[in-house]
Protein backbone atom coordinates (compact mmCIF):
# COMPACT_ATOMS: atom_id res chain seq x y z
CA UNK A 1 0.00 0.00 0.00
CA UNK A 2 1.32 3.46 -1.15
CA UNK A 3 -0.38 6.53 0.42
CA UNK A 4 -0.74 9.53 -2.47
CA UNK A 5 -0.87 12.92 -1.79
CA UNK A 6 -2.01 15.55 -3.69
CA UNK A 7 -1.38 19.67 -3.54
CA UNK A 8 -2.82 22.80 -5.17
CA UNK A 9 -4.82 22.44 -8.25
CA UNK A 10 -3.52 18.93 -8.68
CA UNK A 11 -5.65 18.35 -5.39
CA UNK A 12 -8.64 20.34 -6.82
CA UNK A 13 -8.43 18.65 -10.19
CA UNK A 14 -7.86 15.52 -8.13
CA UNK A 15 -10.96 15.92 -5.72
CA UNK A 16 -8.94 14.57 -2.73
CA UNK A 17 -5.75 15.41 -0.74
CA UNK A 18 -4.53 11.84 -0.21
CA UNK A 19 -5.63 8.47 -1.03
CA UNK A 20 -4.17 5.00 -0.14
CA UNK A 21 -3.47 2.47 -3.22
CA UNK A 22 -2.13 -0.95 -4.05
CA UNK A 23 0.18 -0.87 -6.97
CA UNK A 24 2.26 -2.72 -8.30
CA UNK A 25 4.16 0.24 -10.28
CA UNK A 26 8.04 -0.14 -10.36
CA UNK A 27 8.41 3.73 -11.39
CA UNK A 28 6.94 6.99 -10.56
CA UNK A 29 5.98 6.91 -14.14
CA UNK A 30 4.08 3.58 -13.72
CA UNK A 31 1.85 5.00 -11.22
CA UNK A 32 1.16 7.78 -12.49
CA UNK A 33 0.09 5.87 -16.16
CA UNK A 34 -2.08 3.55 -13.71
CA UNK A 35 -3.62 6.66 -12.25
CA UNK A 36 -4.52 8.50 -15.65
CA UNK A 37 -6.69 5.14 -16.26
CA UNK A 38 -8.70 5.52 -13.90
CA UNK A 39 -11.18 8.42 -15.21
CA UNK A 40 -11.00 11.70 -17.10
CA UNK A 41 -10.20 13.96 -14.02
CA UNK A 42 -7.31 11.36 -13.00
CA UNK A 43 -6.27 11.94 -16.75
CA UNK A 44 -6.84 15.54 -17.00
CA UNK A 45 -4.76 16.15 -14.09
CA UNK A 46 -1.91 13.90 -15.18
CA UNK A 47 -1.78 15.40 -18.67
CA UNK A 48 1.10 17.47 -18.38
CA UNK A 49 4.20 15.85 -16.26
CA UNK A 50 6.62 18.95 -17.07
CA UNK A 51 3.70 20.74 -14.68
CA UNK A 52 3.88 18.19 -12.20
CA UNK A 53 6.51 17.73 -9.79
CA UNK A 54 6.99 14.74 -7.39
CA UNK A 55 8.18 13.60 -4.25
CA UNK A 56 8.75 10.12 -2.88
CA UNK A 57 9.46 9.80 1.34
CA UNK A 58 9.42 14.21 1.72
CA UNK A 59 11.96 14.02 -1.35
CA UNK A 60 12.09 15.47 -4.31
CA UNK A 61 12.45 12.68 -7.07
CA UNK A 62 12.46 12.57 -10.92
CA UNK A 63 9.22 10.47 -12.54
CA UNK A 64 11.55 7.49 -13.72
CA UNK A 65 12.88 6.85 -9.71
CA UNK A 66 11.29 3.45 -8.55
CA UNK A 67 9.38 3.04 -5.75
CA UNK A 68 10.24 -0.14 -4.36
CA UNK A 69 9.81 0.44 -0.71
CA UNK A 70 8.31 4.15 -0.99
CA UNK A 71 5.67 4.58 1.47
CA UNK A 72 4.78 7.97 0.32
CA UNK A 73 4.28 9.57 -2.63
CA UNK A 74 3.42 13.62 -3.52
CA UNK A 75 2.20 15.10 -6.19
CA UNK A 76 2.17 18.75 -7.07
CA UNK A 77 2.54 21.81 -9.01
CA UNK A 78 6.03 23.74 -8.91
CA UNK A 79 6.47 25.25 -5.68
CA UNK A 80 5.87 28.93 -5.32
CA UNK A 81 7.37 29.74 -1.73
CA UNK A 82 9.12 32.61 -0.30
CA UNK B 1 27.50 27.75 13.85
CA UNK B 2 24.10 27.69 15.95
CA UNK B 3 21.52 25.32 14.22
CA UNK B 4 19.58 27.11 11.35
CA UNK B 5 16.28 28.19 13.11
CA UNK B 6 13.39 27.40 11.38
CA UNK B 7 9.59 28.02 12.08
CA UNK B 8 6.75 27.12 9.70
CA UNK B 9 3.34 28.67 10.98
CA UNK B 10 -0.36 30.19 10.35
CA UNK B 11 0.34 33.39 12.83
CA UNK B 12 1.34 36.02 12.16
CA UNK B 13 5.02 37.18 13.22
CA UNK B 14 6.78 40.68 13.94
CA UNK B 15 9.42 40.51 11.19
CA UNK B 16 11.03 43.55 13.03
CA UNK B 17 11.47 41.73 16.88
CA UNK B 18 12.91 38.66 14.90
CA UNK B 19 15.42 40.53 13.46
CA UNK B 20 16.19 42.19 16.85
CA UNK B 21 16.52 39.09 18.10
CA UNK B 22 18.28 37.46 15.42
CA UNK B 23 21.19 40.15 15.58
CA UNK B 24 21.51 39.87 19.33
CA UNK B 25 22.39 36.24 18.97
CA UNK B 26 24.54 36.62 16.18
CA UNK B 27 27.60 37.09 18.44
CA UNK B 28 30.46 37.11 16.96
CA UNK B 29 29.11 38.42 13.31
CA UNK B 30 29.50 41.58 11.91
CA UNK B 31 26.71 41.93 9.07
CA UNK B 32 23.16 40.83 9.47
CA UNK B 33 20.70 40.47 6.38
CA UNK B 34 17.26 39.92 6.51
CA UNK B 35 14.83 39.58 3.55
CA UNK B 36 11.29 39.63 4.03
CA UNK B 37 8.81 38.93 1.24
CA UNK B 38 4.95 40.52 1.66
CA UNK B 39 2.12 39.87 -0.10
CA UNK B 40 1.46 42.88 -2.45
CA UNK B 41 -1.71 44.07 -3.10
CA UNK B 42 -1.11 43.57 -6.72
CA UNK B 43 -2.99 47.45 -7.07
CA UNK B 44 -5.90 46.71 -4.99
CA UNK B 45 -7.10 44.05 -6.36
CA UNK B 46 -6.13 41.22 -4.39
CA UNK B 47 -8.03 40.34 -1.35
CA UNK B 48 -6.17 37.53 0.11
CA UNK B 49 -3.38 35.04 -0.22
CA UNK B 50 -3.79 31.42 0.45
CA UNK B 51 -0.56 29.96 1.29
CA UNK B 52 -0.75 24.90 1.05
CA UNK B 53 2.41 23.15 2.16
CA UNK B 54 3.14 19.81 2.45
CA UNK B 55 3.29 19.56 6.38
CA UNK B 56 5.45 16.60 6.91
CA UNK B 57 8.02 17.96 4.04
CA UNK B 58 7.90 21.24 4.28
CA UNK B 59 10.88 21.80 7.60
CA UNK B 60 12.83 18.55 5.88
CA UNK B 61 12.84 20.44 2.70
CA UNK B 62 13.88 23.87 4.49
CA UNK B 63 15.90 22.32 7.22
CA UNK B 64 18.36 20.78 3.97
CA UNK B 65 18.48 24.06 2.32
CA UNK B 66 19.76 25.76 5.38
CA UNK B 67 22.51 23.26 5.76
CA UNK B 68 23.46 23.74 2.23
CA UNK B 69 23.59 27.18 2.68
CA UNK B 70 25.83 26.34 6.12
CA UNK B 71 28.31 24.62 4.10
CA UNK B 72 28.89 26.48 1.41
CA UNK B 73 29.09 30.27 3.60
CA UNK B 74 30.73 30.54 6.95
CA UNK B 75 27.57 31.67 8.72
CA UNK B 76 27.11 32.55 12.69
CA UNK B 77 23.28 31.95 12.42
CA UNK B 78 20.57 31.61 9.85
CA UNK B 79 16.85 32.09 10.47
CA UNK B 80 13.61 30.73 8.15
CA UNK B 81 10.20 31.84 8.91
CA UNK B 82 7.19 30.47 6.47
CA UNK B 83 3.76 31.43 7.05
CA UNK B 84 0.77 29.54 5.75
CA UNK B 85 -3.13 29.54 5.12
CA UNK B 86 -5.05 32.87 4.69
CA UNK B 87 -3.12 36.42 4.02
CA UNK B 88 -3.51 39.85 3.35
CA UNK B 89 -2.06 42.47 1.48
CA UNK B 90 1.03 43.76 3.40
CA UNK B 91 1.59 41.02 5.79
CA UNK B 92 4.74 39.19 5.71
CA UNK B 93 4.52 35.52 3.93
CA UNK B 94 8.67 34.92 5.04
CA UNK B 95 11.58 36.53 6.84
CA UNK B 96 15.32 34.21 6.40
CA UNK B 97 18.28 36.15 7.73
CA UNK B 98 21.52 35.16 8.21
CA UNK B 99 24.67 36.68 9.98
CA UNK B 100 28.35 36.42 9.21
CA UNK B 101 31.68 38.10 9.96
CA UNK B 102 31.80 39.31 5.67
CA UNK B 103 28.78 40.98 4.47
CA UNK B 104 29.20 39.29 1.27
CA UNK B 105 28.97 35.96 2.56
CA UNK B 106 25.18 36.87 4.27
CA UNK B 107 24.16 38.59 1.22
CA UNK B 108 25.29 35.64 -0.71
CA UNK B 109 23.51 32.85 1.58
CA UNK B 110 20.24 35.11 2.50
CA UNK B 111 19.87 35.07 -1.75
CA UNK B 112 20.72 31.31 -2.10
CA UNK B 113 18.03 30.41 0.05
CA UNK B 114 15.37 32.63 -1.22
CA UNK B 115 16.45 31.19 -4.32
CA UNK B 116 15.94 27.38 -3.21
CA UNK B 117 12.45 28.59 -1.15
CA UNK B 118 10.95 29.84 -3.73
CA UNK B 119 11.41 26.52 -5.99
CA UNK B 120 12.19 24.27 -3.84
CA UNK B 121 10.15 23.97 -0.40
CA UNK B 122 6.77 22.71 -0.73
CA UNK B 123 4.37 25.68 -0.86
CA UNK B 124 1.76 26.88 -3.26
CA UNK B 125 -0.09 29.86 -3.18
CA UNK B 126 -3.45 30.87 -4.10
CA UNK B 127 -5.06 34.69 -5.14
CA UNK B 128 -8.21 35.31 -3.92
CA UNK B 129 -9.56 38.67 -6.14
CA UNK B 130 -13.11 39.89 -6.78
CA UNK B 131 -13.09 37.97 -9.75
CA UNK B 132 -12.32 34.88 -8.15
CA UNK B 133 -9.23 32.78 -7.26
CA UNK B 134 -6.52 31.35 -8.89
CA UNK B 135 -2.99 29.20 -7.88
CA UNK B 136 0.02 31.37 -8.85
CA UNK B 137 2.52 30.06 -11.50
CA UNK B 138 5.42 29.16 -10.58
CA UNK B 139 7.84 32.02 -12.77
CA UNK B 140 10.46 30.66 -15.38
CA UNK B 141 13.08 33.25 -14.10
CA UNK B 142 12.90 31.76 -10.26
CA UNK B 143 13.92 28.21 -11.86
CA UNK B 144 16.64 29.91 -13.71
CA UNK B 145 17.71 31.84 -10.60
CA UNK B 146 18.53 28.77 -9.26
CA UNK B 147 21.37 27.98 -12.10
CA UNK B 148 23.35 30.53 -10.78
CA UNK B 149 24.23 28.46 -7.87
CA UNK B 150 25.55 25.18 -9.67
CA UNK C 1 10.08 55.45 -5.64
CA UNK C 2 9.74 57.35 -2.43
CA UNK C 3 13.05 59.77 -1.67
CA UNK C 4 15.62 57.71 -0.09
CA UNK C 5 15.13 58.11 3.89
CA UNK C 6 19.28 59.26 5.29
CA UNK C 7 19.86 59.44 8.73
CA UNK C 8 23.77 60.42 9.88
CA UNK C 9 23.04 60.30 13.34
CA UNK C 10 24.96 59.70 16.99
CA UNK C 11 22.13 57.61 18.96
CA UNK C 12 21.56 53.90 18.81
CA UNK C 13 18.60 53.04 16.52
CA UNK C 14 16.35 50.06 16.83
CA UNK C 15 16.79 48.11 13.80
CA UNK C 16 13.67 45.99 14.12
CA UNK C 17 11.40 49.08 14.59
CA UNK C 18 13.31 50.83 11.53
CA UNK C 19 12.53 47.36 9.50
CA UNK C 20 8.75 47.38 10.73
CA UNK C 21 8.46 51.23 9.97
CA UNK C 22 10.22 50.80 6.70
CA UNK C 23 8.34 47.55 5.60
CA UNK C 24 4.93 49.12 5.98
CA UNK C 25 5.47 52.04 4.06
CA UNK C 26 7.29 49.98 1.57
CA UNK C 27 3.96 49.87 -0.25
CA UNK C 28 3.57 48.02 -3.73
CA UNK C 29 7.09 46.23 -2.32
CA UNK C 30 6.95 42.47 -2.49
CA UNK C 31 10.88 41.81 -1.20
CA UNK C 32 12.45 43.64 1.65
CA UNK C 33 15.73 43.29 1.92
CA UNK C 34 17.61 45.00 5.19
CA UNK C 35 21.44 44.74 5.98
CA UNK C 36 22.87 45.91 9.56
CA UNK C 37 26.57 46.23 10.30
CA UNK C 38 27.05 45.22 14.28
CA UNK C 39 30.48 46.25 16.28
CA UNK C 40 32.22 42.99 16.63
CA UNK C 41 34.07 42.38 19.97
CA UNK C 42 37.19 40.25 18.20
CA UNK C 43 37.35 37.19 20.41
CA UNK C 44 36.36 40.06 23.32
CA UNK C 45 39.22 42.39 23.09
CA UNK C 46 37.13 45.13 21.66
CA UNK C 47 36.43 47.78 24.53
CA UNK C 48 34.99 50.19 21.80
CA UNK C 49 34.91 51.71 18.39
CA UNK C 50 34.34 55.50 17.80
CA UNK C 51 33.16 56.92 14.32
CA UNK C 52 34.52 59.95 12.99
CA UNK C 53 32.88 61.96 9.97
CA UNK C 54 32.63 64.23 7.76
CA UNK C 55 29.21 66.20 9.12
CA UNK C 56 29.47 68.36 6.09
CA UNK C 57 29.69 65.96 3.54
CA UNK C 58 28.37 62.86 4.99
CA UNK C 59 24.48 62.74 3.80
CA UNK C 60 25.67 64.46 0.48
CA UNK C 61 27.99 61.34 -0.20
CA UNK C 62 24.93 59.15 0.99
CA UNK C 63 22.48 60.96 -0.99
CA UNK C 64 24.83 60.70 -4.47
CA UNK C 65 24.88 56.56 -3.53
CA UNK C 66 21.42 55.93 -2.57
CA UNK C 67 20.37 58.30 -6.11
CA UNK C 68 22.65 55.95 -7.92
CA UNK C 69 21.40 52.56 -6.98
CA UNK C 70 17.68 54.14 -7.17
CA UNK C 71 18.59 54.67 -11.28
CA UNK C 72 20.24 51.04 -10.98
CA UNK C 73 17.49 49.52 -9.97
CA UNK C 74 13.60 49.90 -9.35
CA UNK C 75 12.91 50.64 -5.58
CA UNK C 76 10.06 51.41 -4.05
CA UNK C 77 11.86 52.97 -1.01
CA UNK C 78 15.61 52.77 0.63
CA UNK C 79 16.94 53.65 3.73
CA UNK C 80 20.12 54.32 4.43
CA UNK C 81 20.85 54.97 9.24
CA UNK C 82 24.89 55.31 9.41
CA UNK C 83 25.53 56.35 13.60
CA UNK C 84 29.05 58.46 14.48
CA UNK C 85 30.56 58.82 17.94
CA UNK C 86 31.67 55.87 20.78
CA UNK C 87 29.89 52.89 19.79
CA UNK C 88 30.28 49.13 22.09
CA UNK C 89 30.69 45.53 21.04
CA UNK C 90 26.77 44.72 19.90
CA UNK C 91 25.38 47.80 18.78
CA UNK C 92 24.41 48.34 15.32
CA UNK C 93 27.24 50.58 13.14
CA UNK C 94 24.27 51.18 10.59
CA UNK C 95 21.58 49.66 8.48
CA UNK C 96 20.32 49.92 4.90
CA UNK C 97 17.17 48.07 3.85
CA UNK C 98 15.32 48.28 0.23
CA UNK C 99 11.94 47.63 -1.35
CA UNK C 100 11.36 46.27 -4.91
CA UNK C 101 9.09 44.17 -6.80
CA UNK C 102 11.19 41.62 -6.80
CA UNK C 103 13.87 40.21 -4.55
CA UNK C 104 16.91 40.42 -6.76
CA UNK C 105 16.56 44.05 -7.38
CA UNK C 106 15.92 44.17 -3.37
CA UNK C 107 19.06 42.14 -3.21
CA UNK C 108 21.67 43.90 -5.39
CA UNK C 109 20.67 47.05 -4.55
CA UNK C 110 21.60 46.59 -0.94
CA UNK C 111 24.79 44.96 -1.60
CA UNK C 112 25.92 47.93 -3.90
CA UNK C 113 24.85 50.27 -1.17
CA UNK C 114 26.84 48.74 1.24
CA UNK C 115 29.68 48.54 -0.91
CA UNK C 116 29.74 52.03 -1.71
CA UNK C 117 29.31 53.14 1.34
CA UNK C 118 31.89 50.84 2.53
CA UNK C 119 34.34 52.96 0.73
CA UNK C 120 33.05 56.44 -0.34
CA UNK C 121 31.23 57.60 2.36
CA UNK C 122 33.23 59.78 4.86
CA UNK C 123 33.52 57.43 7.81
CA UNK C 124 36.31 56.58 9.55
CA UNK C 125 36.49 54.06 12.78
CA UNK C 126 39.07 53.52 15.63
CA UNK C 127 38.97 50.48 17.65
CA UNK C 128 39.94 50.61 21.31
CA UNK C 129 41.23 47.92 22.84
CA UNK C 130 43.12 47.58 26.25
CA UNK C 131 46.53 47.47 24.22
CA UNK C 132 45.69 51.10 23.37
CA UNK C 133 43.71 52.61 20.06
CA UNK C 134 43.96 51.83 16.59
CA UNK C 135 42.34 53.32 13.15
CA UNK C 136 40.85 50.54 11.44
CA UNK C 137 42.88 49.88 7.68
CA UNK C 138 40.50 49.97 4.63
CA UNK C 139 40.76 46.40 3.22
CA UNK C 140 41.89 45.93 -0.31
CA UNK C 141 38.70 43.65 -0.86
CA UNK C 142 36.35 46.44 0.01
CA UNK C 143 37.73 48.50 -2.73
CA UNK C 144 37.60 45.77 -5.10
CA UNK C 145 34.34 45.02 -4.42
CA UNK C 146 33.08 48.17 -5.97
CA UNK C 147 34.26 47.05 -9.66
CA UNK C 148 31.93 44.29 -9.56
CA UNK C 149 29.27 47.70 -10.40
CA UNK C 150 31.47 48.65 -13.41
CA UNK D 1 41.69 81.49 1.28
CA UNK D 2 41.01 77.98 1.92
CA UNK D 3 39.49 75.94 4.32
CA UNK D 4 41.67 72.81 4.66
CA UNK D 5 40.13 69.91 6.45
CA UNK D 6 42.03 66.53 8.62
CA UNK D 7 40.62 63.74 9.64
CA UNK D 8 41.43 60.64 11.15
CA UNK D 9 44.96 59.84 11.72
CA UNK D 10 46.03 62.78 9.21
CA UNK D 11 44.20 65.13 11.53
CA UNK D 12 46.02 63.31 14.88
CA UNK D 13 49.43 63.65 12.85
CA UNK D 14 48.74 67.06 11.79
CA UNK D 15 47.51 68.06 15.27
CA UNK D 16 44.50 70.20 14.35
CA UNK D 17 41.43 69.18 12.60
CA UNK D 18 41.02 72.38 10.36
CA UNK D 19 42.92 75.39 9.26
CA UNK D 20 42.47 78.58 6.66
CA UNK D 21 45.42 78.69 4.57
CA UNK D 22 46.69 81.51 1.85
CA UNK D 23 47.43 79.67 -1.14
CA UNK D 24 48.35 80.35 -5.23
CA UNK D 25 48.90 76.53 -5.45
CA UNK D 26 47.01 75.97 -9.03
CA UNK D 27 45.81 71.76 -8.07
CA UNK D 28 45.68 69.64 -4.71
CA UNK D 29 49.05 68.08 -5.70
CA UNK D 30 50.34 71.92 -5.74
CA UNK D 31 48.79 72.27 -2.20
CA UNK D 32 49.99 69.07 -0.75
CA UNK D 33 53.43 69.71 -1.74
CA UNK D 34 53.61 73.48 -0.12
CA UNK D 35 52.10 72.17 2.53
CA UNK D 36 54.53 69.13 3.02
CA UNK D 37 57.48 71.82 3.10
CA UNK D 38 55.78 73.40 6.49
CA UNK D 39 57.44 70.80 8.71
CA UNK D 40 58.56 67.30 9.76
CA UNK D 41 54.57 66.87 10.92
CA UNK D 42 53.32 67.71 7.51
CA UNK D 43 55.72 66.22 5.84
CA UNK D 44 54.95 62.59 7.51
CA UNK D 45 51.39 63.17 7.11
CA UNK D 46 51.64 63.68 3.36
CA UNK D 47 54.56 61.44 2.87
CA UNK D 48 52.59 58.81 0.51
CA UNK D 49 49.55 59.99 -1.33
CA UNK D 50 48.47 56.40 -2.06
CA UNK D 51 47.15 55.98 1.34
CA UNK D 52 45.29 59.45 1.25
CA UNK D 53 41.97 60.89 -0.33
CA UNK D 54 40.97 64.65 -1.44
CA UNK D 55 37.35 66.07 -1.21
CA UNK D 56 36.87 69.44 -2.61
CA UNK D 57 34.16 71.12 -1.82
CA UNK D 58 32.36 68.03 -0.33
CA UNK D 59 33.15 65.94 -3.43
CA UNK D 60 35.82 62.80 -3.72
CA UNK D 61 38.64 64.21 -6.64
CA UNK D 62 41.63 62.94 -7.68
CA UNK D 63 45.33 64.89 -6.65
CA UNK D 64 45.72 66.37 -9.70
CA UNK D 65 42.57 68.46 -9.65
CA UNK D 66 42.45 71.98 -10.12
CA UNK D 67 42.01 74.51 -7.25
CA UNK D 68 39.83 77.28 -8.84
CA UNK D 69 37.00 78.49 -7.57
CA UNK D 70 37.51 75.63 -4.66
CA UNK D 71 36.40 76.29 -0.79
CA UNK D 72 36.78 73.49 1.42
CA UNK D 73 40.15 70.97 0.86
CA UNK D 74 39.36 67.96 2.90
CA UNK D 75 42.01 65.44 3.40
CA UNK D 76 41.64 61.69 5.10
CA UNK D 77 42.64 58.56 4.96
CA UNK D 78 40.80 55.51 2.71
CA UNK D 79 36.99 55.61 4.07
CA UNK D 80 35.86 52.81 6.50
CA UNK D 81 32.24 52.87 6.44
CA UNK D 82 29.15 50.36 6.69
Amino acid sequence: MIEILYFAWLREKIGLPRERVETGAATVADLVQELALRDDAYALAFADLTSLRVALDQELADFDAPLAGVREVAFFPPMTGG
Amino acid sequence: MTAPLIRVEAAAFDQGAELNRFASAAGAAGAVVSFSGLVRDEGGILEALEIEHYPAMTALAIQAIAEEAARRWSLTATLVIHRFGRLVPGEAIMMVATAARHRREAFEAAEFLMDYLKSRAPFWKKAFTAGGAEWVAAKASDEEALGRWG
